[in-house]
């Protein structure tokens, strides 16, 4: 029957020895390297890496964490999600209304408090003065919204399509809820102008680096918990559910509690890339829950390839890296250039830049 | 189920029958007399005088400044005057068509022919435009002009005239004209003008001393019913700081308490159908914008995510078609709407036909794919429009035909455009009903959607099929563009408005089911319409939303399901 | 303080030359000063800002056919957020960490200005916002050359509470919801309850950017205004005024009776609307297209020809309006400022920026306070006409000073903006500019 | 019943409420009175077309029955119905005396020992042969067990021995979707093998397979029954006529006759609705 083994060796045997030497080489390369090549070479030197490329860095890794999200539960479940930005903001709202709270002098409240008409915190804010409370919250906000939201879509079986055309109504319904000042969320401009964290100043280039290490540091850990997840027998159920989902069903396994897992599972992860992300950009608002955010965290998954979780990786940091460049050389062409990587990854790469390699291959064998 | 969901058919049906009953009343039809006889009013004003005898010429003098309470005073004068000559010159300052020039002299503008003619003459006046100031006019002044203007045209020979200008001495009566307007009533014979009248003189006659006075008028008042009264009425029922009535008389305050209640059971009314129309209005709004996609989503399962860029480019259609008749036929020009409709549903069908055969006939196996790259084709459409027009909103101008309102009653008027895409969403519908049910087209088309090999079996050519459903599809979608062009602003930004609420429409409709669509448009019209003051606008819709998701635990396939025995497997 | 500003202006020209002759020598460097512009040019805020752009760099190729600034070019550096707020703050970085931009002209909404607010701060940048705002903000690295609430709204709705605008005892306030509308209105409220308008006569409504179905409240405004003279301040933003008006038009509201005051409906705007059911409605901004002056006449000539020029989308039909006039004189005054200080180092340009006065297309002489980092400008009201432009009913004597935080307000009362030296923001680098030259 | 009994009825310790017994059906099985399963006049309609008509059948315990009857005539609704996928109308149906089969979700029937195989093979074609396999073992279906587990010796022992069984030992470790429709009909019925139901109900299982692939089915079906029962669902008569004992016949959604083959090839009625004579 079952077998305990140690989770060290489980652990282990996530990857061959060569792909532990990758994983940890990158590690190495995001938590040694780059520090060091910041803080002890001058801009002048070829390999400095500058202030800002740490920061845009970071926040890289925040959306690649995203991706790594998205891939659980559409490339290996099947559920297409356009609903993730609203998860991805909450996470973000959790740790913006901390940093909110730390920026207001004693006593004093924001003024879209003030335009609620009252002169201290709502019961909901207060509790977020605390870090620890809202390093919980980070978590359990997002995934108690897909908690709740997932165990009625997937009891009655809303799938394929239909659930993500109803995730993009829970986002967009998510964006006006916080568009709304009355809502107590800063409504249109969100919260913004944060300054400390843990009592440094999140301003400061040495915080944005340590934010920079952390958000490695997360999409790693990430990453072997999706990779743990995935070569279980659990990840095995759900290409099952992907492929044919009543087989499960009547193999004796209810999808119901597997989708439920992974769906929140994936949830979370969001919610800590969202508040990650939020100290390092400065501001939140409720256009991170715009349903073309979402769509556009759809395409990162795609152009890596789905069901690989290094692919998801990869297409965070393509289409993130290109919409940089762009956006500030021809800003005019963005729009094409995002517009046409959707049509030419659907009809061209159906497996992403992962698959590239099968597909090439796979083409040449015929 | 099926019999439930026809019940609710039933329900829906019951409930738009009353709006349209409402639009047929004869409330309507006064009304829109009424506003023929303004217009007919409108274009008779005079644009010069025929020369000001010596008291009106030396008061209309004055209006050369800028100083507003010498303005005033002159209006003040005028009115105690009141001299019909005068009229053309306070018509010319209220609309802005009052100069004067350096030398003190008054001119009138005609917009018609550009031309200026002297006010105290009569006779044309050769000015030089850089030369000529304005008298300084702001509302207040308007306020004290229009029951001037409204007072001397009870003057005129012509009845739409007097009517037009009893119209507003009944909206805006002036104490000091009391005993001019009770003269006037004397000799007044259109039975029209003295209904206006006689509202008129019951507002100021509240204050009458006689309580026989008041009570009539009160009376007068009470058969208006309108609630711009209200307040009046309400004065009376006032007690003052002692607790005792301001009204002396019990009967007169038993009139008037009567005449609230009928007002406020009117208010009530109106409140309610109000509420429906709008609803309807919004739902209708809704329908045109969701009928592609009910097509293309819901016959052909494929999730266009463009969808929002083609209403956009049938706006942008109906923006060039105006452009074109602007150049080409500005003698047509107030019919540029009926050309635009067969061009945009032209222009965005082929649009979609060229997206279904460059990308969408790929991806008919894969939905979820077909969703990224119709989206991507979204982006691109958006920028191109914005590329070739610019990131401002172009400006789609309504035909006169198709703007103003309709009065469906006291205090519930919908604009024309509204009712026009009321109708033109019916039209739509019974025209995709038609084609659906009643030619070959729909017949093939729905052979196919329903099972592709059996159709091709009997000779139909799928691929084929597939390409004109979507064409089509576009096609509508391109007409609802047109009728959006007329309520809301056109630029590239258009379509990302209307997505997601054009699938919510569909997927609460049923997909598969145009009917569906239909209901589920309307009723999510009026059921936020019916939140929105109780919740506010943004609140209504979330909660709309919430709803959606609830309902459709409970019945996942829509209003109208669409039951088989091949059910929902994978 | 008189004395001290006429001194500067006749030093003003002489600077100006020694600047110049001072170029070919301490100024070894031919490189170009660096200007960044960061307007949106896509997404929703693309209608208003792009125009912005536009002017930013009409100015700039002004001031380089005039030979530059001290015998540099001008290299503007154009950015797009997008209408992406924290993409405001990202690119500001870019311009100021990677271009090296010595100054931005920038941002629209007042979330994009918060934005990059704590960027400007932390690298200590220099930013000039061209658009009337809420105030309750005061930043040494930003000059507001838009209107103050003091400066635009307030005296609207003194307007519309004076025998002469009519004599309304109630309002009712309609905007987007967003911090301008919401500020703007807790001012208005404060000042209406000052001058003896209570609550029951303020109703106060708000809605989403885009909304465009506005029957219900149109509804409501009507039965409101049949308890008394009501007048609405309209602080709706962008598209959804169409729609607004037009439902006024539909259900007979008219500006006679219930006059609609709004304070971001421009000529811009306008264009993209059909302005028939807004005529006769009003508008507050400092400065109209209509305005006669000749410095108006200069700029509108000048702005049609960039428009044909450069083939601006819209061509003919482009008109200027109150934050493109805001944008001109930002870039004149900077300019100005840098020939004052010889040199385009934010920090020095920041304190030779207050007291810098311009002759602008409102036909006034605005001027950058000494202290507050605002300029006095001008309030005109004008109505609404068919063409789509406005004719002014009633202005201010002349300039009125920008009060950035509100006296209505608690708690802003005793706040103070003043930036004069020694700064009073505490840890503030040492001028490396000294103003008594 | 007063509010008083129904409280005591609540408050009584040994009571196991039916929303309890769920949880843990397996043991449950009851059939110490002979039939496994008992389908007693089920009735479904689709539409105003009744698939099913007041249906009724028993099947024994480690009895091996074959299905027949046209197109139409219910065979697949009525799997639907055992497995709960459908739900009729009227009727009743029992998985031994204790299990209510139209009370129960899917993945319970399944977990209580009903397996299925569809008429279109279906198996999961990303994964290996092998994994397909493995998922279909009978082990906890649980959550975190599935998270942690891990195959024993004896499980992949069984597995290996499957794989032999159906032939599919070289394609072990290839995704099963690039199988033949005839080795996905195998790897299905070796799925079926791996959960170890006592009830397989086969939908139409040697549709396309060689005649070789044919026998070698049939063989393996007799093999089963006695340990399993086993619901066979074909429209192959030879197929039928080599594994039947019992036969029931369907037509228009009820039985029309049952026995043996021979007696059901002279019945009239049979002869008349299908074998079409």
């Amino acid at each position: 029957m079952l077998m305990r083994q140690p989770f060290v060796m489980r652990l282990a045997r996530l990857h061959s020895g060569f792909g532990w030497a990758v994983v940890l080489l990158l590690a190495a390369f995001a938590l040694v390297v780059v520090p060091l090549l910041n803080q002890f070479l001058t801009p002048d030197s070829a390999l400095y890496i500058p202030d800002w490329l740490v920061t845009l860095t970071g926040r890289f890794l925040c959306l690649a964490l995203v991706a790594l999200a998205l891939d659980l539960i559409w490339g290996y479940t099947g559920i297409l999600s356009l609903g993730h930005g609203a998860f991805f903001a909450l996470g973000g709202y959790v740790m913006g209304m901390h940093l909110t709270h730390n920026r207001m002098e004693a006593g004093t409240i924001p003024n879209f408090i003030q335009f609620l008409g009252r002169d201290d915190w709502p019961w909901f804010w207060v509790p977020f003065q605390s870090f620890w409370f809202t390093a919980v919250m980070v978590f359990l906000v997002p995934g108690a919204l897909a908690l709740v939201f997932g165990f009625f879509a997937f009891r009655s079986r809303v799938r394929g399509v239909y659930f993500a055309i109803i995730t993009q109504a829970l986002t967009f319904a998510s964006m006006l809820f916080f568009y709304r000042t009355e809502t107590g969320f800063g409504g249109n401009t969100g919260l913004t102008d944060f300054r400390e964290l843990l009592g440094f100043s999140v301003r400061e280039a040495d915080t944005r680096l340590v934010l920079f290490m952390l958000s490695a540091v997360a999409v790693l850990l990430s990453y072997l918990l999706c990779r743990y997840i995935v070569t279980s027998k659990l990840g095995r159920v759900l290409v099952a559910i992907r492929d044919a989902e009543s087989r499960v069903r009547f193999t004796g396994y209810n999808p119901l509690r597997y989708k439920l897992f992974v769906w929140t599972v994936s949830a979370m992860l969001c919610g800590l890339a969202g508040a990650l992300y939020v100290p390092q950009t400065g501001v939140i608002n409720p256009g991170e829950m715009a349903p073309a955010n979402s769509i556009e965290m759809a395409v990162w998954v795609a152009l890596g390839g789905r069901g690989t979780l290094v692919g998801a990786l990869v297409g965070a940091g393509t289409v993130n890296g290109l919409k940089t460049w762009i956006t500030a050389a021809y800003p005019d062409l963005w729009l094409f250039v995002l517009g046409g990587l959707f049509i030419a990854v659907t009809l061209f790469l159906p497996k992403g830049v992962m698959g590239l390699r099968e597909q090439i291959t796979g083409r040449s064998k015929q | 189920m099926r019999g439930l969901s026809w019940k609710g058919a039933i329900l829906w049906g019951l409930l738009m029958v009353p709006a349209v009953v409402v639009a047929n009343t004869d409330d309507m039809s006064a009304d829109e007399r009424a506003e023929k006889l303004a217009e007919q009013q409108k274009n008779q004003t005079q644009t010069r005088t025929e020369g000001l005898s010596g008291e009106a010429a030396s008061i209309v003098e004055r209006l050369a400044t800028d100083d507003w309470q010498a303005i005033n005073d002159v209006v003040e004068d005028l009115e105690a005057l009141a001299a019909p000559e005068t009229l053309p010159v306070l018509q010319a300052l209220s609309d802005r068509r009052l100069y004067f020039d350096e030398r003190g002299r008054v001119l009138i503008e005609d917009p018609a022919t550009g031309e200026y003619s002297d006010a105290l003459t009569g006779e044309t006046a050769e000015v030089s435009p850089e030369n000529l100031s304005q008298p300084t006019l702001t509302n207040a002044i308007r306020r004290g002009i229009r029951p001037l203007i409204g007072q001397l045209q009870l003057f005129s020979d012509d009845v739409a005239t007097r009517r037009a200008g009893a119209e507003e001495l009944a909206d805006r009566p002036r104490p000091e004209m009391l005993g001019r307007l009770q003269e006037l009533r004397a000799e007044e014979s259109n039975p029209e003008v003295l209904r206006l009248l006689n509202i008129a003189i019951a507002r100021l006659q509240l204050d009458a001393s006689d309580p026989e006075e008041r009570l009539e008028a009160v009376e007068v008042i009470a058969e208006v019913r309108s609630a711009r009264m209200k307040s009046e009425l309400e004065t009376l029922m006032e007690t003052d700081a002692q607790g005792d009535p301001v009204e002396p008389d019990a009967a007169v305050r038993e009139a008037a308490r009567d005449a609230l209640e009928v007002i406020e059971a009117r208010q009530r009314t109106a409140r309610f159908l109000g509420d429906l129309v709008y609803g309807l209005s919004m739902g209708s709004v809704l329908l045109l914008a969701a009928l592609g996609l009910a097509i293309i989503f819901g016959l052909m399962r494929v999730i266009n995510m463009a969808h929002g860029e083609l209403l956009m480019i049938g706006a942008y259609t109906t923006f060039m078609v105006q452009n074109l008749f602007a150049v080409m036929a500005p003698q047509w020009f107030s019919f540029y709407l009926l050309a635009a409709i067969p061009a945009a549903f032209v222009v965005t069908a082929l649009v979609g036909i060229l997206m279904e055969r460059g990308v969408i006939r790929f991806l008919y196996a894969r939905p979820l794919e077909t969703l990224l790259a119709t989206w991507g084709i979204s982006l691109i459409l958006m920028q191109t429009t914005r590329v070739i027009f610019g990131a401002q909103n172009v400006r789609v101008a309504s035909p006169e035909w198709f703007s103003g309102s309709v009065q469906l009653m006291q205090g519930v008027s919908l604009s024309t455009s509204r009712v026009g895409v009321i109708a033109f969403a019916f039209f739509v519908v019974a025209l995709v009903w038609f084609v659906m049910n009643r030619t070959r087209l729909g017949l093939e088309v729905r052979a196919v959607m329903q099972n592709r090999e059996m159709a091709a079996a009997l000779g139909v050519s799928a691929n084929r099929v597939d390409m004109w459903t979507f064409g089509a599809g576009a096609g509508v979608a391109g007409l609802g563009g047109v009728a959006l062009s007329q309520i809301v602003n056109v630029g590239p930004e258009l379509g990302q408005n209307y997505i997601v609420d054009s699938f919510m429409v569909v997927v609460l409709g049923g997909v598969g089911n145009i009917l569906g669509s239909v209901f589920s448009a309307l009723g999510l019209g009026v059921f936020s319409k019916f939140l929105e003051p109780v919740a506010g606008a943004v609140l209504a819709k979330i909660l709309l939303f919430v709803a959606i998701i609830v309902f459709i635990q409970w019945r996942p396939q829509g209003i109208f399901a669409l039951k088989g025995r091949a059910g929902d497997d994978d | 303080m008189k004395t001290r500003g006429s001194i500067r202006k006749t030093g003003l020209a002489c600077l100006a030359l020694g600047g110049l002759l001072a170029s070919g020598v301490a100024q070894s460097e031919d490189d170009p000063i660096k200007v960044g512009i960061l307007h949106s040019l896509s997404g929703t805020m693309a209608i208003s800002e792009t125009s912005l752009r536009d002017v930013a760099l009409m100015t700039i190729e002004d001031i380089n056919e005039q030979g530059g600034l001290l015998g540099r070019e001008l290299e503007p550096v154009v950015k797009d957020p997008a209408s992406d707020w924290p993409r405001y703050a990202e690119q500001a970085r870019e311009l100021i960490e990677r271009d090296e931009v010595d100054v931005i002209f920038g941002a629209w909404t007042s979330v994009s200005r918060e934005s990059v607010l704590p960027v400007l701060e932390e690298l200590n940048g220099l930013m000039f916002y061209p658009v009337q705002y809420e105030g309750e903000e005061s930043s040494r690295h930003i000059f507001y050359t838009g209107a103050a609430p003091n400066q635009q709204t307030l005296p609207a709705v003194d307007y519309l509470m004076s025998e002469r605008g009519g004599g309304a005892e109630q309002f009712y306030l309609v905007g987007t919801d967003y911090v301008f509308p919401r500020t703007t209105n807790r001012i208005v409220r404060a000042y209406l309850n000052a001058n003896g308008i209570e609550d029951d006569a303020i109703r106060e409504e708000y809605f989403p950017f885009e909304h465009s179905d506005f029957q219900s409240l149109v509804s409501d405004i009507k039965r409101f205004s049949q308890s008394g003279q009501t007048a609405v301040i309209n602080t709706i933003n962008g598209d959804s005024n169409v729609a607004f008006y037009q439902e006024l038009a539909n259900q007979g509201v008219d500006s006679v009776d219930v006059p609609v005051m709004a304070t971001s409906v421009g000529e811009e705007e306008l264009r993209g609307m059909d302005a028939g059911p807004l005529v006769g409605h009003l508008a507050a901004w400092n400065y109209f297209m209509s305005v006669d002056s000749p410095e108006n006449e200069a700029f509108t000539e000048r702005w049609a020809e960039y428009v044909e020029e450069n083939d601006l989308s819209g061509g003919s039909d482009r008109v200027t309006n109150d934050p493109m006039e805001a944008t001109h004189i930002g870039i004149r005054m900077w300019a100005q400022a840098v020939l004052e200080a010889g040199t385009s180092d934010p920090d020095a340009v920041r304190q030779a920026v207050p007291g810098q006065c311009v002759d602008a297309p409102s036909g006034y002489e605005i001027c950058m306070d000494e202290e507050n980092h605002h300029l006095h400008k001008p309030v005109l009201i004008g109505e609404i006409q068919p063409d789509g432009q406005f004719a002014t009913v009633w202005e201010t004597d002349g300039p009125i000073r920008a009060e950035p935080w509100s006296k209505h307000l608690e708690g802003s009362e005793d706040k103070k903006a003043d930036w004069t030296y020694p700064w009073v923001c505490g840890d503030c680098e040492e001028p490396r500019y000294d103003l008594e030259l | 019943m007063s509010m008083v009994d129904t409280l005591r009825e609540l408050g009584k310790r040994d009571e196991v409420f039916p929303f309890l017994q769920q949880a843990a059906p397996s043991p449950a099985l009851d059939t110490r009175h002979g039939p496994i399963l008992y389908v007693e006049g089920v009735t479904k309609s689709f539409d105003g077309f009744r698939a099913l008509d007041d249906l009724t059948l028993y099947i024994d315990d480690g009895e091996l029955r074959c299905l027949i009857g046209p197109n139409g005539a219910g065979k697949t609704t009525l799997m639907d119905v055992l497995t709960g996928k459908t739900r009729p109308d009227t009727g009743q149906a029992w998985f031994g005396q204790r299990l209510n089969l139209l009370e129960l979700p899917e993945h319970v029937i399944a977990q209580s020992g009903i397996g299925r195989k569809f008429q279109k093979p279906t198996v999961f074609e990303q994964l290996t042969v092998f994994e397909n396999l493995e998922l279909a073992m009978h082990a906890s279906r649980g959550l975190w067990t599935s998270l942690r587990w891990r195959l024993d010796g004896e499980q992949q022992d069984r597995i290996d021995e499957v794989l032999a069984l159906i032939s599919l030992t070289e394609q072990a470790y290839a995704p099963a979707g690039v199988l033949s429709h005839g080795q996905k009909q195998w790897l299905e019925i070796g799925s079926l093998l791996m959960q170890n139901p006592r009830l397989l109900l086969v939908d139409e299982p040697v549709a396309g397979m060689t005649g070789q692939e044919t026998e070698k089915t049939a063989e393996l079906l007799t093999s089963l029954a006695g340990k399993h029962s086993v619901v066979v669902v074909e429209h192959d008569m030879d197929f039928v006529r080599s594994i039947a004992r019992t036969v029931s016949v369907l037509h228009q959604g009820s039985v029309l006759a049952e026995g043996s083959m021979d007696e059901i090839q002279s019945d009239a009625r049979v002869r008349e609705v299908y074998l079409g004579e």
